[in-house]
């Protein structure tokens, strides 16, 4: 199969006909997944005590959407995140970009930036409250601290893989820097960027869902926590599922993107 | 032994969901031990017709044969050159020639051995340890050539293997190349723009037409073997040339 | 082995189990006991499909659970006293609860027994929570209550008051020199802290929760008569504890005192005013810093200490239930409250 | 500068004579943030109870050191790291491999992937523990599971971004598909799998500590929450720092691994 | 505009930290729209000479001048045509031949308008939306060469702009070439390894020697202007051809 793929020289067909079932194959998956959960809580193979039927689940939602909680935690997680994730992300590729240019940086930020992503936010959740409050503001900053490194490291290497011979293209071409970033880095480091964008984009929700476990009065966080603490399992899962429903639109984002982009690269292949 | 190529035709996806017939219908016999130089305007598809002489693409209608066997995946006794010198920028010039015997299975020190007498007929030797974004062009593609012939394959498939060089080290090669073939006979199908040079080397020369590639001339070049540079001088040769260009000059619009 | 499930992770307030084990009530009653951490529901629910015997939770939790259809049975108080309080800067007058409009007041979150807390001092003093401003800050009321963020903070009220009062001491918490107390205890007698166990142990083997009822108050029992030992007991388990040879060699000096002074069957009180000495003595020779955790131990005891160990009663198991409804996160299958607990198995033990 | 740089044909150069410097230079910006920090502390711009003075958390350190707690915890979450990481490591290499080969696996597989990717562990603490049990193995899954995505995601763009002629190639030398894997694609998406590999080798002090959260006896993360709950900021300090060193030896590891095979990169820019 | 270097050279830095004399030292003048062909020998350092000009690569030794002007970073007047086509992968043919006119602020309707005009000359047409994967070899090359044109430079640096075409497709580009270049008149530098096509387009020719490039052969071309392809018949013409041939030969080894 893999074989005839690549030796048929129709190579655009693949995509074009299978536009329709790719699209639809996640909710096949997630179609199959309700089954097998609703299979295991049927026959009881484990207690539904910890994993109650997706009916029960199903009317949690039904409340959880009817008289307002869900929107209005969903609500707050949205607007940190929406905030967090595209400071972060713009932190990482500036800096990305910077170092991927003077790689002496690399090693000067090395210190600084492995410890933002390696210290547990528990350590530094009395700064964080002491300088931002317990609003919204310090989960924007713990959003944009988890998603700032993928975006990092992955624009280090897309910039630094730019091939030389357009480099050189571009400057015979008296291109301006702008011009060389806009026309030659960015399309060409893109497919990885977006890689980096996609581990980002999915670590948003868990960024700014830490975020208010450190201290908030609404957002899914809360939520989940409230729910655990009242045995509340239906909306523990309810919330959770919100928040990989949030977590998958950003990933198909990022995909619905780098499938627009890269045209060339799939009609190449 | 024999290629068979039986109303062969490819053709691509072009953008707008259109088909780009790129080659053939085309239809002739390479005999065993040929040496047949194919002939043809830019784009009009010698490339894509080496590529399914190699197994390396599915043509959209009729079939090739190698033998009696369909070339319907790369077969062991078949090598290509490919146009574009298609080394790997992480392997230097060493493990880039290599790299067929490194497949095979050959002990690296033996490989290495293999490859570091075939430099200097080359002209490679000192640049083992160069990687290829260190080489000159004509320098890229004559490592590609030593990959080839550490293939020591039954059939060439050569893509303008000289196309990036100049005339003095053109000429070594094309002997070279010449050479070898006398040791053990073998098929070979390279593609050129240079007709002295086509007339030069082959059995015979098959010259298509725009694409899509149509044979439009099949000139047997019944030149005596060996043969040697000087050769370009005899009237035998100016009259094949001419014959050649000729009927490529048909093509002219 | 058996093993008991306790929150949070190691630390001194839980050295009547460390006692347990190292001085042998555990032993005694027939258990090999390990001890595993987990977070409080986590707890519930293992004990409930019954991954464990015995687990350490609070009380309301008992009831929220059965409320939602887990089946665990309270069967030994473990505090008597509700250890939640709430700390404000002493140059704050709140002598009357009432003061508290218009305040922010500090908690982790709408979660747990310090928001169950709140609720009750409030509703006792007739306020509901859109009377004051409440502030979810996490743990870290010290840091927050020092650098004035709020007026008054939610805590546990034998360690957090008296760090902050440590550090006020060290002119360490910023304009605060002070801090005082209002416990919830003093308002109201809320269920707290206890063993639970599974229905299908009570119904298959009733004797071994007789048993480590009796094993726990047992230790719980030591470990309150003898601190000194406790902590020494308790160095094994929590390896963040001061453990200085000058201290170590002071503890056990004050361990043997207190051991023999214990054969002297003293009451309540004089055991009470010993500790009370003991730490006036070691006060003397010690850096603050070095003691917290000691006088976190002896604070802690004031919570455990009472003539019977183990026993709840119902009017605190409705006290908490209101408090819950009042908060709005009962489920639906509240059943009878006196199915949530027991006092039969405490019997089974002895002193 | 950069103009000269990339204009000079003595491309190897600057790297050569720049190794000793550029080795150097992370501990250099430790030294500077060593030096900020005790200003901040010594001049009181923040409360000492936020942030303790570099001294106090030196002689906290010492402590640590000396009576083995800090090598006890550190030992255990390493433990749990060294098994987690390769685990997750693995897994997000296989599967990316595979999706770069069918691409339709990616949108079967997403919901999952992504599910696992985006749920806070609070939310599957129980059946963690019901599966894994309270000992080491469920830390190695919380590794895994945050280790895998990043390597995951980098695996599926570098093994896509394979040129098709190389491809080709391979294909005529009659190679296996171990030998495309070993000698070109791997190669070839070396620098994008090893820049999901910073991220992942970051993560994983994380995915292990916040593992440690859910419940455990030892290991940094019990050891930072039980300094926090016992108001021993300095210790607090000591847990993080351990786990930034951790974090940023796990980095540097990658960072040399990747210096080490892209020679040809460097050589030729 | 007139070039000139002087004791030029370039070295490039080899594996284990020795240099490599790629070129030089090498001292001439190119006058102002002059049409220069250089011949020599593969890796002999054409293409780094080029890239000198160019002001992308800092020599070694020895300086270039454009005019007045010190070549020490790419000048406006100067455009260079690189020896493989170097077209952006994810670009399609209408934009990359448009980039020069992109980067220099022409607005899109206008500058497709341009290529379009452009592509029948180039034999491109109909392949204006597909992306460089897609072009063979010498369609390739082209696009090349039409970004090079759209750029109209008062300098030309071409690196092998024909090495991959056939010999009707170069004959119509080279002398599309010298059409363009009677309209405004243009200094040209052009790489080739073809003698033939050397002296039917140059002023002059520049023979190379081996490694590291020195001129060895400097040889005026004085046939009469306007050119055409019949002229290689001529006898001055073959006169020429041989002589350029023997300087080459003479590198022989
Ligand atoms: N991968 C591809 N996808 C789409 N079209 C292609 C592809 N490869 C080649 N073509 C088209 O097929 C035609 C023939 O291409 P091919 O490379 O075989 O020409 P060629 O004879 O080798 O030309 P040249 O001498 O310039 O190398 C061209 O029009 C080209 O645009
Ligand atoms: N980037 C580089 N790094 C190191 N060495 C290089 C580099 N570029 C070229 N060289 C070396 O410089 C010499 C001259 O190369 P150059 O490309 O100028 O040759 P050329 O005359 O253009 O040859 P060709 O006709 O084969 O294209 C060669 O020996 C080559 O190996
Ligand atoms: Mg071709
Ligand atoms: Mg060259």
């Amino acid at each position: 199969m893999a074989k005839n793929e690549s030796t048929q020289p129709e190579i655009a067909r693949p995509y074009a006909n299978g536009v329709v079932w790719r699209r639809l194959s996640p909710l096949a998956t997630v179609l199959v997944l309700i089954l097998v959960w609703h299979w295991i809580t049927d026959w009881q193979l484990v207690s539904r005590i910890l994993i109650p039927p997706p009916a029960q689940v199903l009317q949690s939602l039904a409340k959880a959407l009817a008289d307002g909680t869900l929107a209005k935690h969903a609500g707050t997680t949205l607007g940190e995140m929406m905030l967090g994730l595209p400071l972060g992300v713009s932190i990482g590729l500036a800096i990305g970009y910077a170092i991927a240019k003077a790689p002496l940086l690399e090693y000067i930020l090395s210190p600084i930036i492995v410890a933002f992503q390696s210290t547990p936010i528990v350590a530094y959740a009395p700064l964080l409250i002491i300088i931002f409050g317990t609003g919204p503001s310090s989960k924007v900053v713990t959003t944009a601290v988890i998603v700032f490194f993928p975006t990092l490291v992955n624009t280090i290497v897309g910039i630094r893989g730019v091939s030389p011979r357009l480099r050189d293209l571009m400057r015979s071409l008296n291109a301006s820097r702008w011009q060389i970033f806009r026309k030659l880095e960015l399309p060409s480091a893109l497919p990885v960027i977006l890689a980096g964008l996609k581990t980002s984009a999915t670590l948003a929700v868990i960024g700014a869902v830490v975020g208010e476990f450190v201290g908030s009065g609404s957002g899914l966080g809360v939520l989940v926590i409230s729910a655990r603490s009242q045995y509340d399992t239906p909306l523990v899962y309810v919330t959770v599922l919100t928040m990989t429903a949030i977590a998958l639109s950003l990933y198909s984002l990022v995909a619905l993107v780098e499938w627009r982009v890269l045209v060339w690269q799939r009609r190449s292949t | 032994m024999r290629l068979r190529l039986q109303q062969l035709a490819v053709s691509y996806p072009a953008p707008g969901g259109t088909l780009l017939p790129a080659l053939g219908p085309i239809t002739f016999d390479i005999a065993d031990d040929e040496f047949l130089c194919l002939v043809g305007p830019s784009g009009c598809g010698k490339s894509t017709l080496i590529r399914v002489l190699a197994g390396l693409l599915q043509p959209t209608a009729g079939s090739a044969y190698c033998g009696d066997a369909l070339i319907d995946r790369p077969l062991p006794d078949i090598a290509i050159m490919f146009q574009d010198a298609n080394l790997m920028p992480w392997r230097t010039v060493l493990d880039n020639i290599a790299l067929p015997l490194e497949i095979a299975g050959v002990a690296e020190s033996e490989r290495h051995q293999t490859v570091r007498e075939l430099l200097p007929q080359l002209n490679l030797d000192g640049f083992e340890l160069a990687y290829p974004a260190e080489l000159s062009g004509g320098m890229a593609q004559r490592a590609a050539l030593g990959r080839v012939i550490l293939q020591q394959p039954r059939i060439w498939l050569l893509d303008e293997p000289f196309g990036a060089l100049d005339a003095l080290t053109r000429e070594k090669l094309s002997l070279e190349l010449l050479r070898l073939r006398q040791r053990s006979r073998q098929t070979i199908v390279l593609v050129t723009h240079d007709i002295s040079e086509a007339v030069l080397l082959a059995d015979r020369i098959i010259v298509l037409s725009r694409r899509p590639g149509a044979v439009i001339a099949d000139i047997a070049i019944d030149l005596p073997r060996p043969r040697f540079a000087a050769m370009i001088y005899q009237p035998e040769f100016l009259r094949l040339t001419k014959q050649v260009r000729e009927s490529i000059e048909s093509l002219r619009d | 082995e058996e093993r008991i499930l306790l929150t949070f992770i190691p630390n001194v307030q839980f050295a009547p189990f460390y006692v347990g084990i190292e001085q042998g009530h555990f032993a005694d009653a027939g258990f090999d006991v390990s001890l595993d951490h987990l977070q409080e529901p986590e707890v519930l629910d293992l004990v409930a499909v019954g991954q464990a015997n015995f687990g350490i939770v609070s009380g309301e939790q008992v009831i929220l659970a059965r409320s939602r259809g887990r089946d665990v049975i309270y069967i030994f108080e473990w505090f008597q006293q509700y250890p939640v309080a709430l700390v404000h800067s002493a140059a704050l007058d709140l002598s009357d609860l009432e003061q508290l409009r218009g305040l922010a007041v500090g908690i982790p979150g709408r979660f747990g027994a310090s928001y169950s807390g709140l609720t009750t001092l409030l509703s006792s003093a007739g306020l509901t929570e859109s009377d004051i401003e409440v502030k979810e800050i996490g743990f870290n009321a010290a840091e927050v209550v020092c650098l004035g963020a709020v007026d008054a903070a939610m805590v546990y009220a034998n360690n957090e008051p008296l760090q902050i009062r440590n550090r006020a001491a060290a002119g360490d918490c910023g304009a605060i020199t002070d801090v005082e107390l209002i416990t919830v205890a003093s308002q109201v007698d809320l269920v707290s802290n206890g063993l639970i166990v599974g229905r299908s142990l009570l119904d298959s083997d009733p004797d071994s929760a007789a048993r480590m009822a009796g094993a726990l108050k047992a230790a719980l029992r030591q470990a309150i008569n003898n601190p000194a030992r406790a902590y020494l007991s308790s160095l094994k388990y929590v390896d963040t504890l001061p453990n200085g040879a000058s201290l170590v060699a002071e503890l056990e000096a004050a361990a043997e005192r207190q051991a023999r002074f214990l054969a002297s069957h003293p009451d309540r009180q004089a055991v009470a005013a010993s500790r009370a000495e003991l730490l006036r003595q070691l006060s003397q020779q010690f850096d603050p810093s070095l003691l917290a955790q000691f006088q976190v131990l002896l604070n802690t005891i004031e919570l455990w200490d009472a003539d019977e160990l183990g026993f709840s009663d119902l009017a605190s198991w409705e006290a908490m239930r209101d408090t819950l409804a009042l908060m709005g996160f009962l489920g639906d299958e509240l059943g009878d409250l006196a199915d949530a607990f027991s006092n039969d198995y405490v019997l089974g033990g002895s002193e």
